[in-house]
């Protein structure tokens, strides 16, 4: 009776994740999606706990003080990390929690493989997958972790992809070892582990800062595998199943972001244009001439607009301007110009940066505008406001073909009356390439912080 | 090789590796059309969800010697590790969802 | 009742049941978006797989005894109805396909 | 080793299921899905007869001479009915081969109960549940069959649900009998295949013949649990996956169906205008006056057109009309009359009909427009010629919230400049409800049978 209600609650687990992955990925119900989910894993955890019998021994789980005491502990430092991040982290901590996940995969190999009992090849390859996947899974994470706060720089390492390929090699060696049985030395065991660890820090090491969503998704993948292995190991249905649903969806999800940036996986892993390269590729053209604008002018030019859009970027983020950018908002609001906002879905530096950043800084929802809408009525705006975008508003993604981002759908701002360009310098990019717009006649340039000059800009309109 | 090919052919694991396939053409079906602006929350809920090996942490746990405390110990950090997956995941998640989802009632 | 409740704990089982749950989700997933024109192929496809119970009248057909002939019978029909629902659901579909088709690529 | 490569022959099998379905819900891929699948099938069906053994005896299958027998007879009978059965009777043959599986299902339960070995419990409710669906779908199907090629006409059985409820009833006692070990003797099980088989019979006869598109595709997904049981008794993954893929995806599609009419399923089954009602509820408003048109005026008013559209319906599939309407397209073509045509979703009596219908008569697929395109051009349109089509163009889908195809979408041929009406009478359609259409100003009757007017315009306009 009881092993059923055990199964009963897995089958529901099971039914959960499926369900709320299905609703997180809609905007209206993508909220309650993940509280579904939430719920499913909270019954099948407590179920696991209390109705868990060994299938062998008909035994019960004991050490109540040392589970509860860890459930307890993980709970208060999750639930406080997670409610504490900045928006603007959360990759960050997404990716401190993959890490977690790997490890903990690990570990569980680990305590089964030190288990004195003999294990079947089937297990024993369950149990070397899942510590090797885990491993690399926690090792990749927490180099994108330090990445993404700046604690690790990006650094091409010579020979990276020869060494990972070694690397890799080794491990399957080892691996067929320890599985084959033809030897029982524990220490090969161990060697797996290390080799897995050094393979899961080159692998992201040389990836560029900006990359890491895309990353941390496929180590998310990875460490769904990692689970799988440990519901084979167990013969647990909901570990098997959320595992490989997990895994299965990162690597959608992580061709889809690929797709978002018109880029492909490999280019990103073998990082042909990340962070590194970002600024050198400059200059490969004759530079025509720019325009520079005043604050003054642009505020004159704002104030007696009908319609102005802002286009915010990866550099609005960087000045963490988006409380000035509603101020600059409320004060032309208040004028009668009508102000909106065009974002495009790879602005910034993760899916959804800009609307979470001006969400922070309550900016009215149905003022954001998507892409496609935005580029609607483009032709109707008097003046555009970049602040700190580039790549998406580089009209080389539709005009170039040589370009590395052509291809890319762009907010077409030339479609409008005036163009006014924030940025601090002539630099390019996150892409590392030389934007044209802003040499063409409509394109007026403002450098500066986008913080600043968003406050000075404030200031001058309140006395236009 | 015949343990190899055993691996097959048990009738226990060839039910496994069909639940397999079907999770991952399913993962695949479920996701394919996401509005660019969910992956990060969706990332981030798909995280919280393979935090579900805590699973198997807290059955490692619960079977490990009361004096092997190698065990023990190992254990007892898998279930924390495996807790902030999960735990920390939803919430991340949420406090996520939550900025996109206050600003779409005022509407 | 406790054979019955032994259904759902028997680990075969609950691996069945979860196949079970996974194929109806899928199911669900794949078809969600068919255009209205698609029905009747789609329908007559479906019809076609589900000709898959031909392998159960073989399984049943290869067993039966030399000289059980109501078996042999019964087993040959079974095995003549499943291919009939096979083959003419498979064929039927594809000149309704080719119908849509050939006239496409003449666009 | 063999039992290995059965098991991956299953699991392909299962894989081309999944995506053979996916594949025939793209248009573009239809047909390739359909293959593939195909493929699938016919390894799976291979690999077991000469690959499977018993897992207790582990002895292997006999009887080849039987079995390949069989298979050929069915192979050379199915394929000869496929191929030579009218485009338009398809659901008639869809419907007889759903049929021929449940029957399939039904036998195979049939002579695993009559095997001398005890069952286990779960054997048993697997036997009996399989017994049980695939008779129902057998005798549902054979019913549906023989109302859609006319044999068994549409008929209300007086308290048709009160014995539907106590044949049910009846079915699930005996079934909780034999199931739970009450008693051993046969003649029950025989007695739950009675009950199954009226059971099935009384659930189809009293549903309009015109629905029967949906009930097929209700029995479809019935066959597919019935298959899915197969797969639980011999613990055979391939028909496990393969019939709930059918069960479910199936179940979906008769919800679909039933949108793309506007009725909910629950109307469908309970017959709430199915053919029975028809011509019964016209009159309940005053009628208006109509106006006729003369075959000669008809012409000249075509012959004069730029463009005209024809919206071909229920009553041109009826009078077999698609070759003459492809020569009135020409004729006109020759003229300079560019023409076109609308197709509604559902008209006809199968999703699709319309399509191959006109595909059958060689009319370019790129004349054909979906009913939003239609719409979208059709105030352009001098003339927009109705064959045989009537709710499908009932304004009152649109106007009148108490009309019970309200809500439908229709096609919108008020818009063009002139509409022209063939029909044989004033009578409804498939819904039973009177069409304003025909008494609004624009409109003009042109009375006969499709086929023979249309010839008869031929001839006219060749005179023009
Ligand atoms: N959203 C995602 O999911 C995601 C993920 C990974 C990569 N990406 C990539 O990131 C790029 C996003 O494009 P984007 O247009 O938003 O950004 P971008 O092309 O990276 O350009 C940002 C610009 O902001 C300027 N900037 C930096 N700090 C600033 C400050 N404090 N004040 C004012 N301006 C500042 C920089 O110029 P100065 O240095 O001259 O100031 C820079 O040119 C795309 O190429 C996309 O593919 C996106
Ligand atoms: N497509 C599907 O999947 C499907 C499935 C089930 C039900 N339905 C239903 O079927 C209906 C389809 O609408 P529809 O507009 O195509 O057809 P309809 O509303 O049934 O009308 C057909 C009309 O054709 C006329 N007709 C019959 N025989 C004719 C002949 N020999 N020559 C000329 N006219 C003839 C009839 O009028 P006279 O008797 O006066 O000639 C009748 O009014 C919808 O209500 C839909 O919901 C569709």
């Amino acid at each position: 009776m009881e092993s059923t209600i055990l199964l009963l609650s897995y089958l529901i687990g099971s039914i959960t994740f499926i369900i709320g992955l299905k609703m997180l990925s809609h905007p209206e119900t993508a909220r309650k999606g993940n509280l579904v989910a939430a719920a499913g894993m909270t019954l099948a955890i407590f179920a696991t706990i209390f109705l868990w019998e060994n299938p062998n021994t008909h035994e019960r789980l004991h050490n109540y003080g040392w589970i509860f005491g860890g459930l307890i502990i993980g709970t208060i430092v999750g639930t406080m990390a997670a409610k504490k991040v900045q928006m603007t982290s959360m990759p960050e901590m997404v990716s401190l929690f993959n890490g977690m996940g790997g490890a903990c995969a690990m570990l569980i190999s680990l305590i089964e493989y030190r288990k004195p009992e003999a294990k079947s090849m089937g297990e024993m390859i369950v149990v070397v997958l899942g510590m090797l996947i885990g491993t690399v899974s926690f090792a990749g994470s927490m180099v994108a972790w330090g990445k993404l706060n700046g604690r690790i720089k990006d650094r091409t390492i010579p020979g990276a992809q020869a060494i990972n390929f070694l690397l890799f090699g080794g491990m399957i060696v080892l691996a067929i070892m320890v599985i084959g049985g033809f030897t029982s030395n524990p220490y090969l065991f161990y060697g797996i582990l290390a080799l897995a660890a050094a393979y899961g820090i080159l692998f992201v090491m040389p990836i560029g800062g900006a990359d890491m969503p895309v990353v941390i998704s496929l180590l998310n993948s990875f460490t769904g595998c990692a689970a799988a292995f440990g519901g084979f190991l167990y013969d647990n249905p909901v570990m098997l199943t959320g595992g490989i649903l997990v895994g299965s969806a990162g690597t959608i999800l992580t061709i889809l972001m690929c797709k978002a940036m018109n880029r492909s996986l490999k280019n990103v892993l073998i990082g042909s244009f990340g962070g590194q390269k970002a600024g050198t590729a400059a200059g490969d053209k004759e530079q025509g001439a720019y325009k520079e604008i005043s604050l003054n002018d642009t505020a004159v030019l704002m104030a007696y607009a009908q319609k102005v859009m802002i286009i915010p970027g990866y550099g609005l983020a960087v000045a963490q301007a988006q409380h000035a950018c509603h101020e600059l908002e409320k004060v032309l609001e208040e004028k009668g110009v009508e102000v909106s906002y065009g974002i495009h879905p790879v602005a910034g530096r993760m899916p959804g940066h800009m609307n979470v950043l001006l969400a922070e800084a309550d900016v009215p929802y149905e003022k954001l505008l998507e892409m496609e809408d935005a580029n609607d009525q483009m032709a109707s705006e008097n003046v555009v406001l970049i602040l700190g975008a580039n790549d998406v508003v580089n009209p080389a993604a539709k005009d170039d073909p040589a370009s590395p981002i052509f291809g890319m759908p762009i907010l077409e701002v030339e479609k409008a009356e005036h163009v006014i360009v924030n940025k601090r310098s002539m630099k390019p990019g996150y892409a590392g390439i030389e934007n044209e717009l802003f040499f063409r006649p409509k394109t007026s340039m403002l450098f500066g912080d986008a913080k600043k000059v968003l406050q000075s800009l404030v200031a001058e309109l309140k006395q236009v | 090789m015949d343990q190899f090919t055993s691996i097959f052919t048990d009738a226990a694991s060839y039910r496994l590796i069909t639940i397999v396939i079907l999770s991952i053409f399913l993962g695949i079906e479920v996701i394919s059309r996401v509005p660019s602006v969910l992956h990060t929350p969706l990332m981030s809920g798909a995280n919280a969800i393979h935090g579900v090996v805590i699973i198997g942490a807290i059955i490692v746990m619960g079977q490990a010697g009361a004096d092997d405390y190698l065990a023990l110990m190992l254990g007892f950090l898998a279930v924390v590790l495996g807790t902030l997956n999960v735990v920390g995941g939803f919430v991340v998640t949420d406090r996520m969802l939550e900025m996109f989802s206050k600003k779409k009632k005022t509407k």
